[in-house]
């Protein structure tokens, strides 16, 4: 019962607030962090039991919500070790993004609808987590769509930020595309929607592998809109948008991760199709070099974080992508925190010094010492340096790639580790240490904002040991049971700690900081140092490899001022004109003409009278 | 209640306030709304009953009414209800009774004239969906469908004379068409049995000819398809529910569409098995040029009304796949989406209306802010977007997904394009909302005004509460809708395929 | 004898039609009509219907040619110049003339009497008038009567149509001083 | 011997006269006249079955036929009248005002 509260309560509250509480904006928020707060505290005891039970078997409770002849679909909640940590981080990171908010939010004229929002994100983020089935997920997957739909456009007024709202929605709805179609393939090859039944069949071989692949394939297309992947990553640099708090609730802890967490919870699917499993590999090494390239030549600071989250996001998913769900949650949960700390410690900045390029900030760590100091924490986490969080979950992705054998990827994870570095190095070196080039007088934020930043910080740095080698039970063996049905998966899955690649990895990080610091913190430097050396390559990756200005122009132009633009033509020139106004044209010319015939002649008349005689009689003639 | 003739009170209701508006005097507009308010009330009052009354474990046609017209014609006035019928009845109560309130606001010349074709029109389509007789049936129909000429050549805006015109003539078109098909099944059933009626259950009981019933169903369908609109005989939708005031268009895109897919369903399909499964397959692939074209059609267009026309032709596609897929899944999900859309598309129009009424423009680009100004209007805009678009929580998405599981498993390249027929809708949805509602406010439009007052939320609210209630909670009307589908259903695969 | 007299009214008839419709004056088209319609009273007398051919003389030399002398006089008509008096239709009317007439001849040259005869033989028809009179009186009453009314009709509607619109006038009058 | 013919085949000559007349001439009155001939051929005809068939049916509806002329031509010659009134014409084809 107490699941369905955690389900339910920030759905009444959303609601609630907006429709009562509207006006008083400091009980909305009240009631908004209120409602997170107590389903970190629902989660919190399942989470402490976890550790000493993690074989747990999964807890289902559901209820029937429609039922017709030939289809029943319920709703319902699952708990299991991959869900509960995902609650727990949905819920923590949430709370402490909610509390941050109170502070950053101050003052907005929105303030009630901001919390309603945030409320509703909750609700639709737990509802994708604690799914037991296929339609329950896509329900609440869709949900987290609106919901981010509103916080991106928050705001409405700015027309880049009603774009990049649109596009958020869109560009998921292209993904969701996919996933629906594949949750009707695996529905149609199982009959049912329910995970741990579908689980069960597809374990029974019941299902061919060409349906596998096909259906693992389109789910994953679910995934690549909400987590960002290529080629439909465009949507998260320009949801940014979005207050900073959003950005760091929505964009980096929980709903980017709502696709990882999808494809963890179908990791019986993957692991069933190993074809499909190589695409989901190559398309997450592939985003996470091409964001962190990307994220070299960007000078906002939300940018250069959104981009580091599409790369980490990428880490995700190619840990998925080489069997590593196990590597890939703890990678989700850790980023979870370094990411969310980084965004808020951005939130903290640009609150100070108004802006987001960081090349109008610098000299900022003795004005904002919590600040710069917590974000410091979150860059070492985020490059991965020994021993932050960062470190240990990236580790055990590049080893769960090694181990797949596929050289090539993990070299690519290296190089995207090497590049990360340099880029968060030049941010950090950038805003906190370089010239001083701000105007007015930054001051470090208040403590509703600053103390989520050291709790964050604190589980930023320590929460990589959760997956410590000698550490029993380990991190990945949660995530492992989760599919306890199925048993052990295969033998990608089981991680060790590997020490050649955790040398490699820690050598190409620190040889990133080193460059990225020595490269920026050169005294008297006004913009991008790359621009000037490599302006084309500088050009290209500013432009994010053109790939967005390709879609708008090739796609969306060819699709809104193309195919629509034509179809209305044929509607409007053949159809209605031609054809339908056409015909009734055709048809009062033919009246025109015979209207010709009323001469008004009496005597035509008559002359036609007769003729008419003539012909009948003839006729009578011919026939008698 | 037992033995209280509720049909025949729904549909005498609105005639009987007809006859009572006739007798007033035009300047009585607070009666004249009165009567119309508590007429409308008092059907939807019944009809929720029918719908809470309805005995589903029983199923079948309840709350029959009979009584012998023409007896040696075989037309008697036959009417009862199954779980289709109090489906679309309910939709039809609330199409209405929210639509008085928006022509309250809205309509300010000729308010009595208006409330006495309106209702005229909708015991027209009350009686269509509970008629059981086939010449009652067509008699509703037409009589259901005529009003629309003075309402839209007189109330309407812009164009209204060419639309007045277009529409009628088209669905008169039709209406021969499906005249025709009831007439001949009329001849040849009675020739096979001997029994010459027009009572729809007796009928359908014959097993007709199979190449009789393919030849025939052709007719129906057409006759009713224009209705619906299956393409390419659409064109008269957009701009009909372009020029019509708004409660017109509510009940013209809301209900008078699904007239037509509901005869299909229940004429056509339902009386002619085999005529459906030899059919339907092309239907299911005419479907497609509705949905997919459109709703490209929409996207290129600027005038908001013409925008929700087009997508109500493109939505309605998603009722002829759903209707094609002759399995319980995908008509259960076709009459469903007949009714969310229906409430869907009445707030749409109703909304448009509104805004329509103190901008005197439609035109999206006319617009930039407005959410600041209207931030109720703003909401509900874009909840209806959103259920227009399919998103979980609100009634459409329900329907949706049934049609699409129902219609996998036979057409997967339809539900394909299907799906991504609602990508085009929610693009057009949501650039229509950026470039109504968000962006920066415009000084010129700082005169607009809110919905604030009572009659001015109340339809809103009501529609939205519509759409949530059976978007969470499909069942309360699901389950209703399966006990009529299923019989129908059973019927179709009973035939043998040849 | 009979015949001869038949051939001389036949003659006269046609020669005095085609004048009717070929002379320009009105007037001289009248009085051929008159002369045209007498021939066709004493035909009536040949087949034996005095009653008719008094009716003839009556009705329409007496009645309706004064009332045709009196338009042609009222309206003033004079003689018409050549251009005016041939409709400009003429070429195919008389294409369809002549069709006709082919065709009534062909038609009339196929004809026989088939039908069987009835009891008003010579003996009968020599009370004409009162025959007549008795079949009119008592086996036609009703379409009798139905034409006296539309006579009434007529006489009624050829006032109303000739008549001035007096309240018209007076008002335009009263407009007028 | 005189037969039906010779009646019949005046009655057509009279006939084809009057309906030339209709057809050609451009004076309303000359057309009614000639409407008028038409009239007498088919009267002739009538009494000539009427004789020779041995039935009073033709006379009557000579009679009828007589009666109707009258009332053709009284209503016909009003409507000149007044129609002259008006236009000052009796030409019939430039009273074309009911053309399209």
């Amino acid at each position: 019962m107490d699941i369905w509260a955690l389900l339910v309560i920030p759905l009444i509250v959303s609601v609630f607030i907006a429709l009562v509480t509207r006006k008083n904006e400091e009980l909305s928020s009240y009631l908004s962090i209120g409602a997170v707060v107590i389903g970190f505290l629902i989660v919190l005891p399942y989470l402490l039991k976890l550790p000493g039970d993690p074989h747990m078997h999964p807890i289902e409770q559901a209820f029937t919500w429609i039922s017709i002849k030939g289809l029943k679909i319920e709703m319902g909640t699952l708990i299991d070790p991959l869900s509960i940590i995902m609650l727990f981080v949905v819920t923590f990171v949430g709370s402490l993004i909610h509390i941050y908010s109170k502070g950053y939010m101050h003052g907005d004229p929105g303030y009630s609808r901001f919390f309603a929002c945030l409320s509703l994100f909750i609700f639709s983020m737990l509802g994708i987590v604690l799914s037991n089935n296929l339609i329950m997920i896509f329900v609440f997957w869709e949900l987290v769509g609106l919901a981010s739909y509103l916080l991106i456009g928050y705001y409405f007024e700015k027309p880049s930020a009603a774009d990049a709202a649109k596009k958020a929605f869109l560009v998921n709805r292209i993904g969701d595309f996919g996933f629906i179609l594949g949750i009707f393939v695996i529905y149609y090859a199982t009959g049912t929607f329910n995970f741990i039944e579908v689980e069960h069949h597809i374990a029974a071989g019941h299902v061919s592998s060409g349906t596998l692949t096909l259906a693992a394939l389109l789910i994953f297309c679910g995934a690549v809109g909400k987590s960002a992947q290529f080629p439909l990553h465009v949507w998260l640099p320009d949801a940014m948008e979005g207050p900073t708090p959003v950005s760091a609730l929505i964009h980096a802890a929980t709903m980017v991760a709502a696709g990882v967490y999808m494809l963890a919870r179908t990791s019986f699917l993957y692991a069933a199709a190993p074809d499909a499993m190589v695409i989901v590999a190559y398309i997450g090494g592939f985003t996470a070099l091409m964001a962190a390239l990307i994220a070299l030549a960007q000078s906002d600071i939300k940018r250069i974080i959104a981009f580091s989250t599409l790369s980490s996001l990428g880490y995700m998913v190619l840990a998925i992508g080489v069997g590593g769900t196990g590597a890939g949650m703890f990678y989700l949960m850790t980023h979870a925190f370094f990411k969310a700390l980084l965004f808020l410690g951005a939130g903290s900045v640009i609150h100070a010094c108004h802006t987001n390029e960081i090349w109008e900030m610098g000299q900022l760590y003795p004005k904002m010492k919590t600040t710069a100091v917590t974000f410091f924490l979150g860059s070492l986490a985020m490059m991965g340096v020994f021993p932050f969080s960062g470190f240990w979950s990236k580790d055990e992705i590049l080893s769960a790639t090694f181990q797949s054998g596929n050289y090539f990827l993990f070299a690519m994870g290296i190089l995207t580790a090497f590049i990360t570095a340099v880029f968060i190095s030049k941010l950090v070196v950038v805003t906190f240490f370089g010239d001083k080039k701000y105007h007015g007088h930054p001051h470090e934020s208040p403590k509703v904002m600053t103390i989520p930043l050291i709790i964050l910080s604190v589980f930023a740095v320590v929460a990589g040991f959760a997956g410590f080698p000698g550490l029993e039970p380990n991190f990945g063996t949660f995530v492992h049971t989760a599919g306890a049905a199925l048993g052990e998966h295969g033998a990608h899955a089981e991680h060790h700690f590997n020490f050649m690649v955790a040398s490699l990895s820690t050598i190409a990080v620190l040889g990133g900081i080193l460059l990225g610091w020595s490269i920026y913190s050169r005294k008297g430097m006004k913009s991008d140092v790359m621009a000037e050396r490599l302006p084309f390559t500088y050009k290209f990756l500013e432009n994010r490899f053109y790939i967005d200005h390709i879609y708008d122009t090739y796609f969306v132009a060819w699709i809104y001022n193309g195919l629509a633009k034509i179809l209305n033509y044929i509607e409007v020139n053949i159809i209605i004109i031609f054809i339908i106004n056409g015909s009734a044209y055709t048809v009062r010319q033919i009246g025109k003409g015979l209207r010709l015939t009323t001469t008004g002649q009496l005597q035509n008349y008559a002359f036609v009278m007769v003729g008419g005689v003539l012909v009948l009689m003839i006729i009578f003639a011919a026939i008698l | 209640m037992e033995g209280f003739p509720i049909i025949s009170a729904i549909i005498a209701a609105p005639l009987v306030a007809v006859i009572i508006l006739l007798f007033l005097k035009d300047e009585m507009l607070w009666l004249v709304r009165a009567i119309s308010v508590a007429t409308t009330s008092l059907c939807l009052v019944l009809s929720l009953y029918m719908l809470w009354a309805y005995d589903k474990a029983k199923g079948g046609y309840q709350f029959v009414e009979r009584i012998e017209w023409v007896k040696s014609l075989g037309i008697s006035y036959y009417v009862g209800v199954d779980g289709i019928s109090i489906a679309m009845i309910v939709l039809t109560s609330f199409v209405i009774f929210t639509g008085v309130f928006v022509s309250w606001v809205g309509v300010k010349q000729r308010v009595r004239e208006h409330y006495i074709f309106l209702l005229l029109l909708v015991a027209g389509v009350f009686g269509v969906f509970v008629s059981l007789d086939l010449l009652f049936f067509y008699l509703f129909y037409e009589l259901a469908v005529i009003p629309m000429y003075p309402l839209i050549g007189i109330w309407g805006s812009a164009n209204r004379e060419y639309a007045t015109m277009k529409l009628t003539l088209y669905l008169s078109f039709g209406a021969v068409f499906a005249l025709l098909g009831i007439l001949s099944l009329y001849f040849v059933a009675g020739a096979q049995s001997g029994v010459y009626t027009f009572d729809m259950l007796a009928i359908g009981k014959l097993s007709l000819e199979r190449s009789y019933q393919i030849k025939v169903f052709l007719p129906l369908l057409f006759g009713f398809g224009v209705l619906v609109p299956l393409a390419p005989f659409h064109s008269w939708s957009p701009i009909g529910h372009a020029a019509a005031p708004s409660a017109v268009s509510m009940l013209h895109a809301g209900v008078l569409m699904k007239l037509g897919a509901y005869g299909i369903l229940r004429i056509a399909m339902g009386m002619l098995p085999a005529g459906a499964q030899f059919w339907m397959p092309y239907v299911a692939v005419l479907c497609l040029i509705n949905i997919f074209y459109g709703g490209l059609v929409a996207m290129s267009r600027k005038d908001m009304k013409f925008m929700i026309g087009y997508s109500s032709s493109s939505h309605m596609g998603y009722v002829l796949l759903g209707l094609a897929t002759l399995n319980y899944i995908g008509v259960n999900g076709a009459v469903l989406l007949m009714f969310a859309h229906g409430i869907m598309t009445a707030l749409a129009f109703s909304l448009i209306g509104f805004i329509y009424d103190q901008a005197h423009t439609r035109m999206m680009y006319d617009f930039s802010g407005l959410a600041k100004k209207l931030p109720f209007v703003a909401v509900a805009f874009a909840i209806m977007g959103f259920a227009s678009s399919g998103l979980p929580g609100l009634a459409n998405f329900v329907a949706e997904l049934m049609v699409f599981i129902g219609a996998f498993k036979d057409y997967p390249f339809q539900v394909v394009i299907a799906v991504f027929g609602i990508i085009v809708t929610a693009t057009y949805m949501l650039r229509c909302i950026r470039d109504v509602f968000f962006r920066e406010p415009q000084d010129k439009w700082d005169g607009l005004k809110d919905a604030t007052t009572f009659v001015e939320r109340l339809p809103f609210v009501i529609l939205i509460a519509v759409l949530l209630v059976v978007g969470f909670y499909p069942s309360i009307i699901v389950d209703i809708i399966n006990t009529g589908v299923v019989p129908l259903v059973d019927k179709i695969n009973a035939v043998p395929h040849g | 004898m009979e015949q001869l007299f038949f051939y001389i009214f036949a003659l006269v008839a046609v020669v005095s039609a085609v004048l009717v419709v070929s002379v320009r004056n009105a007037v001289h088209s009248a009085f051929y009509l008159i002369i045209c319609l007498l021939q066709v009273a004493a035909l009536f007398i040949l087949l034996r219907s005095p009653f008719l051919a008094a009716v003839q003389v009556f009705i329409y030399v007496g009645a309706v040619m004064v009332l045709f002398l009196f338009a042609v006089m009222v309206l003033d008509i004079g003689k018409e110049k050549t251009k005016e008096f041939i409709h400009s239709q003429w070429l195919p009317a008389v294409g369809v003339i002549i069709a006709l007439f082919v065709m009534i001849g062909y038609m009339i040259k196929r004809g026989k009497l088939s039908a069987s005869l009835g009891i008003y033989n010579e003996a009968a028809l020599a009370k004409n008038t009162e025959v007549i009179g008795k079949t009119l009186f008592t086996q036609y009453i009703f379409p009798f009567e139905v034409v006296s009314l539309l006579l009434l009709v007529a006489l009624i509607g050829a006032i109303v149509l000739v008549m001035k619109d007096k309240g018209r006038a007076r008002k335009n009058n009263g407009a007028g001083s | 011997m005189l037969t039906i013919f010779h009646y019949l085949i005046l009655s057509f000559l009279l006939f084809s006269i009057g309906v030339a007349g209709v057809l050609l001439r451009r004076n309303i009155i000359i057309v009614l006249m000639s409407l008028e001939l038409i009239f007498n051929s088919v009267n002739i005809s009538l009494a000539a079955f009427s004789y020779y068939l041995q039935s009073l049916n033709g006379t009557v509806f000579v009679i009828f036929n007589i009666t109707v002329a009258a009332a053709e031509v009284a209503i016909g010659l009003a409507i000149l009248v007044s129609v002259y009134r008006v236009r000052k014409t009796v030409n019939v084809e430039d009273l074309d005002e009911m053309r399209y």
